[in-house]
């Protein structure tokens, strides 16, 4: 059974890998299995300059899922080339490197930044973080703010660019069309959801910054129906993400259009959530009467 | 190192208001715990894992014993599992307390409400290094005190309530000066707790143990962090703690 | 302990009501009990004509949610007025009319014949149905066409109006605004959020009609955010849903803004819902220190 | 009329492959259900709930019996309940079969899989009333044939699997040719089947069990709806049926 998906700029064992901010750098979920098992691995969010994001409480626990407020930390782009890219360029796993800023400029910087560095096989552009903004305009809800951003990344580097989109929009479809058109190598879809949960006892939000964002199984509905709407209207690949946390999931994501998927909430309830997925995927193929990852994408659309 | 285990209940008791105590069988986990260290166990139904301090270690039956409180959904949910079940728990969690005074000092423990649980490991493993312990607990009434004889047996216990129901009244921070001389000390139970007490004795070596929401309970997803000093980044308590030298990190 | 609370045009003995869709016209739950002890009733969805509604199957299950693609089946508006409302006008429980069309002027013709109609205390305009929209545009998801269809059914009903806003926007706190500028009395929120399941054993979306409304658990933490947003920028009184299941989640959706609730999914999975939840309000009130609804309205708000 | 009821599993029985018998005692339920009737049960973890046919009822002993077959999470869940354990239901729901033909009458019953349970408890209420009963029953595969000696009991019954494992070779269809004269037929199992039924016994009386995907199962949602024949409206199958007559309902 081959699991074996070609990417832009990544050639993946399997079609399964960690996704943004919920892996940390890799170095704690390596104390559990071995790292090269995994299709490839997305990097923590790195801004031009060390953030430290959000003050605490910076998550909460929700039906079928939870909100987070984490807020961009990360030790810089410097810092994580310097530190982190070494210890992950020990495995013959492909480097994702989410980038994030709230300039055009630091964008530009931070993808600029990656491209010298080898290690790294791909950029996801991460335009969906609700403090990601210019003039108070959000790149990650107005498509020419995002075709914006995203030509200037392409500009900067010469990696492939997935440009990971937020659902926190009217129209996915536009957001798709716009920065395919900008010069995008893929999409990573969805980022979370924006939600709130008010703590009884105090009266107030939860979490410090009020508002977090929405993942798990929870919004699972909501990233099938928009990667199942993009797929048939762009022709770029797509890393399906929200709520995955079975085999059975990835096969539908990959139904619904995606060629390949990222695991993030799962892996807090279960470190092994990525390598027990790689393991049933084969199994979970054939029972659908699947020869191969392939085969699967995309067939959910008559 | 951390492992995913299954636990399996031996024993649950109720200790006090809401307050129970659980003995799990598991051998890693008990053979690899020091004191300070946690449980990540994932309750049915319940998206997040939850915290919870290792409260005594047997070797020999390989079981690890818990306190927990029932304060919302997922203490609820893990109160009602029934002996003879299975936890499924990532552990021994992040770093312990440093045993580090000299046989014959004299540590003082202080310890709050459902912070109390780390530190009777803690006290027993001291007493074992034949460090003198001098224990204030503080609950919120009479009908929350635990382990009161139990911290008896292993030296000086002082019992302080908020409302003067049982013990001393009032916070653990009015009884300090009664203790007499320490070389250092430990603490873990609320935040307002731990700063009076960190202000009051900062001029004495101390190690706090502290709580935060947690998502990974890894320390790969930043949720759990809290400013250190003097560097200025910042800890992540499940993985650089939750024990931390009074002068790590900036309470705030 | 009062539990009363004052909207426009309604004298809410509590403030939980069924929401729209969820509870039919009232007959089946009043099997379980008495329909008096409800704050209000909300009628599923009346268009002019009767509508037949999408092909089955038309629910799904989710991960603490469900989604549905009833497609506002209903037997026209005359004979709501005919053969439902009677049977609601035995209880002393007021009663809204919830209404939809596919064109303005069917908006004007549904709302002006429920004006008629003395025992109807209020109207919940629902402009969040996907297939709601005209010209192309969806009412729901446009501000200046949520204010025009306001306008209308102002214009055409001496009723106070609910206008029911969709969580498929990117800036709910627009559309709140435009909908307050067009005379609206109140606001309902939220509406589902668009999703999809894919169906493994056939490989296609599961909904013969593809996407549905997510609704349920899921969903709370949306509905939370968008009434806290929106409470802080306009001053319709909301009634708020989305994922209601018990008395603290009706306190935590006060708190947020919320002057009023209903519950929709919880009826499926206990008819009892709504009036377990009633009988538990004052107890949860009390916990956590408030002596009256009213005096949690809004107070997560600082 | 239907209530809200808790119900005690009493036994639990795999009766063949990834099909179990389970018997619940509730008294309401027992001593108001008819044939053709459904429980409405609440399985923890799953926000809708899931239909399944009454099999059987002892009045004596105030239970209901349920065969259902594994086929999903909730089918899952439903199995791995225990013994003495509490499942919530609503029931009994929707309208059963009219047992209207006359004594001494033949009626056919026509079963395919999963569809075969409230045909079970037709046939024995119908035996009671000393009407004939000839059973046509269709499975997959041997392994999945269950209450072949139990419809034997109460009339002639032919086995018919898809793959000729067992039985006769083909679907029900095939044999339908060989029972004879009959009155009137009734019949549950897959769409497929019900429409090749009623194309082929159109013109006799027959009653048919339909399934759709559920939202309350108390008719307020509108989720399971069928278009009616002639009136051109739709009903509801959780409230109206899940019971039609032949000519009442549009097949699809
Ligand atoms: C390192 C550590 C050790 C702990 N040891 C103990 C112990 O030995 N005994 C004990 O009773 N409690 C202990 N706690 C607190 C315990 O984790 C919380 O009481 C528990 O998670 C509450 O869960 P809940 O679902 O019942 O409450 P809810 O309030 O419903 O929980 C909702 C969410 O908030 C989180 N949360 C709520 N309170 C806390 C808190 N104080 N700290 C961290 N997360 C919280 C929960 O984990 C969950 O994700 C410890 C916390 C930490 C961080
Ligand atoms: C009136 C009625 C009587 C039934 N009687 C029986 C019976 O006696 N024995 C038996 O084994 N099965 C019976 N079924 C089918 C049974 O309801 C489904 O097999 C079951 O709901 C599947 O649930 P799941 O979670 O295991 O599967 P999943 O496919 O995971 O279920 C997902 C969702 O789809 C719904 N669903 C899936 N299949 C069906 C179906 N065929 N009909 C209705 N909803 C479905 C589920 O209820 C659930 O909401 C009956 C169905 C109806 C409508
Ligand atoms: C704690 C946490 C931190 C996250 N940080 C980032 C981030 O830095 N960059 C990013 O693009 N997405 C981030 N995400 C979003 C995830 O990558 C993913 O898109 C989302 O969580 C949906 O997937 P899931 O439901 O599997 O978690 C984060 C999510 C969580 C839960
Ligand atoms: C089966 C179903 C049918 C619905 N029909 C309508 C409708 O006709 N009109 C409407 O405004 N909302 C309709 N809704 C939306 C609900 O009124 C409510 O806004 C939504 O379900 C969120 O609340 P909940 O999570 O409590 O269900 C429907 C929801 C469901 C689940
Ligand atoms: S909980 Fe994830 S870093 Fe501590
Ligand atoms: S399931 Fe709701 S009307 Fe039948």
């Amino acid at each position: 059974m081959s699991l074996a998906v070609e990417l832009p700029g990544l050639s993946l064992k399997n079609p399964i890998m960690p996704a943004s901010g919920c892996f940390g750098f890799g170095r704690e979920y390596s104390e559990f299995y071995d790292l090269n098992r995994l299709g490839a691995i997305i990097m923590k969010a790195a801004t031009k300059q060390a953030r430290f994001g959000n003050q605490t409480p910076r998550v909460a626990e929700t039906a079928a899922g939870m909100l987070n407020a984490i807020g961009l930390q990360n030790p810089g782009v410097d810092k994580i080339i310097e530190n982190e890219v070494p210890f992950l360029a020990n495995y013959a796993t492909p480097i994702i490197a989410n980038i994030a800023g709230s300039t055009l400029e630091e964008y530009k910087e931070v993808a600029s930044a990656f491209n010298a560095v080898k290690e790294v096989a791909a950029l996801e552009l991460n335009i969906s973080c609700p403090n990601v903004k210019e003039g108070g305009i959000q790149f990650g809800t107005d498509p020419e703010m995002a075709a914006k951003v995203t030509s200037v990344v392409k500009e900067s580097s010469n990696l492939p660019v997935y440009v990971k989109l937020s659902p926190n929009v009217v129209d996915i479809v536009a957001m798709a069309k716009a920065v395919e058109q900008a010069g995008a190598d893929g999409l990573s879809m969805i980022n979370t959801v924006t939600g709130m949960q008010i703590h009884l006892p105090s009266k107030q939000p939860l979490l410090a910054n009020q508002t977090g964002g929405l993942s798990g199984p929870a919004i699972k509905p909501i990233a099938i129906r928009m990667i199942y709407e993009v797929k048939q209207c762009v022709s770029l690949p797509i890393i399906g993400m929200g709520g995955i946390t079975t085999a059975i999931d990835v096969l539908e994501f990959l139904l619904a259009g995606a060629s390949a998927v990222a695991v993030g909430t799962a892996n807090f309830q279960n470190p092994f959530a990525c390598t027990e997925i790689i393991e049933e995927l084969p199994n979970t193929l054939q029972t659908y009467g699947f020869a191969s990852v392939k085969d699967a994408i995309g067939e959910g659309i008559k | 190192m951390m492992r995913k285990e299954n636990m399996i209940i031996k024993h649950t008791r109720i200790i006090a208001l809401d307050t129970i105590e659980m003995v799990l069988e598991n051998e890693y986990i008990s053979q690899n715990a020091v004191p300070g260290q946690f449980l990540h166990l994932l309750l049915t139904g319940h998206m997040l894992r939850r915290p919870i301090s290792i409260a005594q270690v047997n070797k020999q039956e390989n079981t690890v014993t818990i306190l927990f409180k029932v304060v919302g959904e997922g203490t609820r949910t893990l109160a009602s599992n029934s002996i003879g079940s299975t936890i499924n728990a990532l552990g021994p969690s992040g770093n312990g307390f440093p045993l580090e005074p000299n046989a014959h000092s004299t540590a003082l423990i202080i310890g709050g409400g459902i912070g109390i649980p780390p530190l009777y490991y803690l006290a027993n493993e001291l007493t074992k290094k034949k460090i003198n312990i001098v224990s204030v607990l503080g609950f919120q009434s009479k009908d929350y005190v635990f382990y009161e004889n139990k911290f008896k047996q292993l030296g000086r216990s002082i019992i302080v309530t908020n409302d003067g129901s049982y013990g001393e009244k009032g916070f653990v921070t009015n009884v300090l000066d009664q203790i007499g001389a320490f070389d250092c000390f430990y603490s873990c139970g609320p935040l307002p707790m731990l700063k009076a007490i960190t202000t009051q004795l900062k001029d004495i070596p101390g190690y706090i143990s502290l709580e935060e929401r947690m998502g990974c309970g890894v320390g790969a997803c930043f949720a759990c962090v809290i400013p250190a000093v003097p560097s200025g980044g910042y800890k992540k308590i499940c993985h650089d703690g939750p024990v931390f030298h009074t002068k790590e990190v900036q309470l705030s």
